[in-house]
């Protein structure tokens, strides 16, 4: 009998996606869909997606989806959970989305330990909109609304998302991954499957930060971009696990 | 002298540049201008269009719907605008890419290899101002000199080095206009 | 054996395939997809051992990879 | 069922419940929080959940995500939280979803006061949230039709998929009056479109991105085709004593119970008034309006803002008889004397 | 000065600076965008801040910080985020400070799409936030209007201590025209109420606060005195071949050069039509509308929405003529010809 | 020469306070005032106070104030700041406030290290609005939302602002700080004279967030409350200072 | 009968309890009742009144501007509300605090020195309750019996002891109206 | 010499001050002031050491104090 490496996932439509060559959001979104197939949960999942590059994942992910207001994913998140406790809820959301205007979502959706897992893709930089500076946007780091790069004086420091939402009891399992080389992807997808693993136990908020590029926005081809990835994101933000509930451990996958 | 112009292609040919060019240009010469860009959700690849008035009388919509000038750099471009050209308008079209003639008998059409022409001046993203120098030497619109100076204008200081290279891509781009389309 | 198949239309020729073939045997076609790309094809497809490192930086699942047994 | 003598905030919640309504998103602010307080308490007792948002920003989309589920589900809010919950509104009226909205207005702009108004009639029926889009807006007047127009709100919501609005006043909010709840269950209405898990179907999808003109245009139309059938259908307005009124005095709200008062003496007065009651604020119920106005010489708008329903008024008329307005602001409330007065002016206008 | 070429947004973005502006705070959307991206860059040229808030609630409140603080402030949004603005603009109203806003339209409801749409007129002129308060709306129709109303819109807002909201759409905001910028110092007036530091006078404070309702009533009063005094003097309108026309176009914004182009066409095809364009919309221009439809049998609104200036219209004429709507609505953009096709049928209905 | 020990201070005006009687509102207005007066900074202050039952504080502190929408004080403050850099500004906020509606509006002045001081009042409730349940709210305690206690599995779980906000590295001095007898009210003036002394050096975001009572909603008399305060959510809400940047001790006063 | 009713005082009082307990026996009764609360923006101290309709009839405004029965728990609601009564109305007053007469020559004033009958029944805090007692038996709005009721209906079972401490001070202020204001 | 001051009518009579007195010597009036409340004032002036614990404590700026010299 033959065996299947890889291949298309049944978490995914067939519809290709829209994103740029290179980009991160492709191999993110496949972990999420294969993950899913994989713990045979599609069928009670309701994936939600706000606005930023990945706005379209409705038409990607194949299960029930909706797309949210710009930052708001965390709380339509919550009302369908709230509505629906056995299913599965997760959202997918940019570091515009989930970091600036969705900062208030995000800390009381961990707070509360909503039990919904929290996909959040690390770009340094609002993709969707043409690359303006965002609030995880390096010190130095040349966007469109920081043209001579981003200045302490002037807009402050990076925000490191996953370490902020560890001081939060809710939160039971955060990580922060990257996906610049295989190995790291493999380590992407095992956060990815802890982090629904905590969803389905009922342990609380999941997240986990995934570092990305934007060769795009960042002017680099999608090679360089990951190399500058691996160079400049990972020192100032750390990979690992914050936040691991210990119950998320005991006979995790 | 009033031209309707929509400039259309995949993103990344340097349509809406393109078009800029030839606006500023009509502007320095002293005709009312506009120009309005128009293009799809995607940051890269997609479809991107411009349109350019170029009027000796004030221009009160922007909006080009019957243009008297197409210049299409892919096949879905053409398709889509060739049949809305005016009587007696133009339609430029890059033939490295279409294949076919364009199917509209009241229109002048005018092939340029710009692809293959950019290529052999060494970079392909030159193809835009191959196709602009071709529609000038043809439609006489605004003046090589005059586009010339919106090059540089554009270009800026820093990229002295491009500028030589897009001004001989504009020079092609007349000299086939006057051997091969004339 | 294995058989790794590359869909040249799914291809957006990104290149991050290329450089974590442990193998080598990953290259940029000459020639453009219908979406405007330069699709990444196998050069020497017997020599692919299946790691699936190409596949799991794949973006666009753009590779499939199937152990023939 | 025997009456109680509840207030109206307290009456909304409850007959929510009864609605069938089993999810609260809201965030606190006077003159609502009976409302919240209620269900906090009562909600978990029927299997509900009540939930505390960190913000009305936050509610709201608490809401869409509850309604996109399928749920009925209550927001409730004052004029500044109500102004927060702009964008998501428009969201939900894009994506076709139910729910209910309660606005228990109070004294503005900013932050204005904790006391009763009526300066959010505009922003409920024409400018709340960006894009053509309309909420349904029922004003309620009694304790009574606070109960019964909150069922009422439900049933429409899920009828035409549209958010309804319930916009009343702090003084409705929080006056107690005798109240009875109906035994009939709610009209339910199934929900195939409901993100629900795609088991044994096709998937569902809750979107308001349509990123081609020709899509999103369609959706427009669609919508607006779905309002027109609104105006048709669910127009509710009160008209006392008009048939042979010489005055119509128009006023929704708590303010149509002072100025029903100022009507009733002005007949004692041997002045033919009348008083013609929008109760759908959205859609206007023009052709009552015009029937209450048969016989009239003059109207009289009575309102708690500078003039916003006299507008809607004056288009139903068309200015075919004059349209006044009298209104107080920033929470002080008309007496009867004061519309009284009003309406004797006007009387001597008319009659000389 | 030579003419420049440059699009909508930054014409407008540098006619801020030229203002006297020193102060953006904002959140990118698009179709605006080119405006914070082009003083993230200019502004600290000139000793002034940009700063990229948070979320577009946050910008608003920055906004009412500045302002409060005596600065020319600037923000930019387009439609989701005006409606998060939707309370900050209330409270700034109702504090009587002075800023501008610009709304660069796109297609709604919900997230809708990044074409160019005129959804939010309702919005802008009557329906934004709580309470009984005005925006100043202007609304331009070319790169150099842009820049021009631009810098008016800071000398009313100073002038008034009002926000004047700029409300045009991505067509506008992304276009390229020639625009001139005037050498002229900008008029300024003092603030003598603004806090700075309470040094050498008494302490200032900006408040919205009023919980008596007479004061509160005392504030609205003081607002609407000034809102009249705003319509006497401050309409503005814009009549084109209207002397003798019988039929009326009246439209706005970047719908309105369309409009003017299929007027143009209907007069080459004899047909007695002009275009009434209102320049503010709020203070509507009644006067104006009425005087271009003075000969006229008939009038149409061409609009890049459902039907939403078409109804300031018909208050305006009284109903004295026809007053049609043709839109287009979720970014759809109409052809003069789509124009000129509905005044052609007009022209049948009118004249046989 | 008389020797004032206590008296009021020029940093309030004669306005007698409307606060319940026996509310740490009163305590630390008076704290913020006399440190105001001591660092001869009055002149140059101007205070942000948004929604909360201190929403009237521009009529007690004596300088320039702006009132601000319920939440926002942190923005409102950032506007005022960049306009006036030289200028002291505070923001003088509630837990509903700050902790809820306002998340987004905290964590980014933090982040930027906007150089401006925050005064926060915990008493984990919504005091102005009759006593509703606030983020900062303990588990189990009986709010007018929560009548049957908090609930961790429906509301999850308080937030520790001072701990969250002191993984920014905008944040250049937060300390919390209690007002339940008398040493630890002079513990707090020292904290916000740091805190303003923290602004004052140009070092960045500064905020000190006080733990106090509600009496009136806690249903408790005002002696009881303080005794609360100090066996309920001390332990919960550890006294310290979290974050002290390094200058901030430098010569401090 | 139609009685529209205003009663005022301090924060405290238990102003907004006596007029829900009014209201509620006007209902048990067959009346068309209303109720509306009024109070400052301090949670503690500060003024409170509520208005009452009680009526035969429907009531259109519940809106109370011309009472015909004020009850006044302090000197400041005395002064606001004694020259809005109806003629032929209502006053009682606390005559506990408030050391002068009403000025209102059209109307029956009734003086109760609740606080010092409730103090002597042991709590301060049914002085409210004194007050409804000599009202009702005054007035006869409603009858004692339905007050009783609706006061065991408000207190709930948890307050059983409440009650009777309740019960006696209505009880007490209708003895004080029996004899010495009749 | 100390000279305390408590001023009847700010006094909220909220009982703050009182346990924290060393001296013990703040004490609950039995009349009520304008505003309603019971004020606290001090029993024996003269034992006041004016150590300002009261002050501290008190959130109406209801306490002060001077040594007079
Ligand atoms: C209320 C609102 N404000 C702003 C926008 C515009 N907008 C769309 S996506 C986006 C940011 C996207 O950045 P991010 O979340 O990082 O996602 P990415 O595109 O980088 O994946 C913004 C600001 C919007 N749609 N709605
Ligand atoms: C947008 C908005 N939502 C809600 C309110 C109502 N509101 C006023 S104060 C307040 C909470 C006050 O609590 P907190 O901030 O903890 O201050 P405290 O009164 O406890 O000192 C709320 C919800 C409001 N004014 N504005
Ligand atoms: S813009 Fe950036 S984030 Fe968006 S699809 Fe392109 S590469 Fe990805
Ligand atoms: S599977 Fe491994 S060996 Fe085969 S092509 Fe991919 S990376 Fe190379
Ligand atoms: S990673 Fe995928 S899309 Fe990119 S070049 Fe390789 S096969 Fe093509
Ligand atoms: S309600 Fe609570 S916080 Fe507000 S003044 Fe009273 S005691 Fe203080
Ligand atoms: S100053 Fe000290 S000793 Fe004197 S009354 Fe106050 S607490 Fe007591
Ligand atoms: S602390 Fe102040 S207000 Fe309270 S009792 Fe003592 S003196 Fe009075
Ligand atoms: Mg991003
Ligand atoms: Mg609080």
């Amino acid at each position: 009998m033959d065996k299947v490496i890889a291949s298309r996932t049944k978490g995914l439509t067939d519809v290709p996606f829209h994103y740029c060559p290179g980009c991160a959001h492709g191999i993110v979104h496949r972990l999420v869909a294969e993950v899913l197939e994989e713990l045979e949960i599609m069928e009670k999942t309701i994936g939600v997606a706000p606005v930023g590059c990945s706005v379209f994942a409705y038409n990607y992910f194949n299960m029930d989806m909706q797309q949210a207001p710009h930052g708001r994913a965390p709380a339509v998140a919550t009302g369908i959970k709230r509505v629906h406790p056995h299913s599965v809820v997760f959202t997918y959301q940019g570091d515009g989305d989930l970091a600036a205007i969705g900062t208030a979502e995000i800390v009381h959706a961990a707070a509360r330990g909503e039990n919904i897992t929290v996909i959040f893709i690390n770009n340094t930089t609002y993709g969707m909109t043409g690359g303006q500076s965002a609030p995880t946007t390096l010190l130095g780091q040349k966007t469109k609304t920081t043209p001579l790069g981003r200045d302490k004086e002037v807009n402050g420091y990076p925000i490191r998302v996953a370490e902020m939402l560890s001081t939060l009891e809710g939160a039971a399992y955060i990580a922060r991954t990257a996906v610049f080389d295989p190995p790291h992807v493999n380590k992407t997808k095992k956060a990815i499957t802890k982090a629904f693993n905590t969803q389905l136990k009922g342990l609380g908020f999941s997240m986990v930060e995934v570092l990305a590029n934007c060769p795009t926005n960042w002017n680099m081809t999608p090679l360089d971009s990951l190399e500058w990835l691996k160079e400049n994101m990972v020192p100032y933000y750390p990979l690992g696990e914050f936040k691991v509930s210990e119950e998320v451990d005991r006979n995790a996958s | 002298m009033h031209h309707e112009i929509i400039i259309a292609g995949f993103g990344g040919q340097g349509i809406l540049f393109a078009g800029q060019l030839l606006t500023h240009a009509g502007m320095v010469e002293g005709k009312h201008v506009s120009w309005i860009p128009s293009y799809g959700p995607e940051m890269r690849g997609g479809t991107a269009n411009c349109s350019v008035v170029i009027s000796d009388r004030g221009i009160s919509s922007p909006i080009v719907t019957e243009p008297t000038i197409l210049m299409a750099f892919n096949g879905p471009s053409l398709e889509k605008f060739e049949n809305r050209i005016k009587p007696e308008g133009f339609i430029f079209y890059n033939s490295s890419i279409i294949k076919r003639d364009p199917q509209n008998p009241k229109a002048s059409s005018y092939g340029v290899p710009v692809n293959e022409m950019a290529e052999g001046l060494g970079n392909s993203k030159v193809a835009n101002m191959v196709m602009l120098g071709a529609l000038i030497e043809i439609t006489k619109i605004v003046s090589p000199e005059t586009l010339l100076l919106s090059l540089e204008k554009a270009l800026g200081r820093r990229k002295k080095n491009m500028l030589s290279l897009n001004e001989e891509a504009l020079k092609a781009g007349r000299e086939y206009a006057v051997q091969r389309l004339k | 054996m294995i058989k790794i198949t590359i869909h040249r239309e799914r291809c957006k020729g990104c290149s991050l395939c290329i450089p974590f073939c442990p193998k080598g045997i990953l290259k940029t076609s000459e020639t453009l997809n219908s979406s405007g790309y330069h699709p990444v094809f196998v050069v020497r497809p017997e020599d692919c051992t299946g790691c699936a490192a190409c596949a799991k930086m794949c973006p666009d699942l753009a590779i499939e990879i199937v152990r023939e047994e | 069922m025997p009456k109680e003598l509840m207030d109206g905030n307290r009456a909304m919640a409850e007959a929510a419940v009864r609605a069938g309504c089993r999810y609260f998103f809201g965030y606190p602010i006077t003159p609502q929080s009976e409302i919240p307080e209620y269900l906090s308490l009562r909600l978990p007792q029927v299997g509900g959940v009540y939930l505390q948002a960190e913000s009305e920003v936050s509610a709201i989309n608490m809401v869409y995500g509850a309604a996109g589920a399928g749920a009925r589900v209550l927001t409730a809010s004052s004029s500044p939280g109500i102004s927060l919950m702009s964008e998501g509104i428009s969201y939900i009226a894009a994506a076709e979803l139910p729910c209910v909205i309660i606005n228990v207005m109070r004294g503005g702009p900013g932050l204005g006061n904790i006391a009763p108004a009526q300066g959010d009639y505009n922003q409920a029926v024409r400018g709340i949230g960006h894009g053509d889009f309309n909420l349904i807006v029922l004003a309620p007047n009694s304790v009574q039709e606070m109960a019964d127009y909150t069922i009422l709100a439900f049933e429409l919501a899920d009828k035409y998929r549209n958010p309804v609005m319930i916009l009343v006043d702090g003084l409705l909010g929080q006056m107690m009056e005798p109240v009875e709840f109906k035994e009939e269950p709610p009209k339910q209405f199934p929900k195939p479109w409901a993100t629900t898990g795609a088991k044994d179907r096709p998937r569902n999808i809750i979107n308001t991105l349509f990123i081609e003109p020709e899509e999103l245009e369609r959706l427009n139309l669609k919508l607006q085709e779905k309002y027109e059938q609104i105006k048709q259908e669910e127009c509710r307005c009160e008209n006392y004593l008009t048939e042979d009124a010489e005055i119509i005095v128009a006023a929704f709200g708590s303010c149509s119970r002072i100025a029903k008062a100022a009507v009733e003496e002005a007949r004692e007065l041997g002045i033919k008034a009348g008083l013609c009651r929008p109760i759908t604020l959205w859609p206007f119920p023009e052709e009552s309006v015009r029937k209450a106005a048969q016989k009239a010489k003059a109207c009289l708008t009575a309102e708690m803002n500078a003039g916003q329903m006299v507008f809607d008024v004056r288009m139903a008329l068309k200015d075919r008889i004059p349209v006044h307005h009298y209104g107080r602001m920033g929470g002080a409330v008309p007496t009867p004397g004061e519309i009284l007065a009003q309406i004797k002016k006007i009387e001597v206008q008319i009659n000389g």
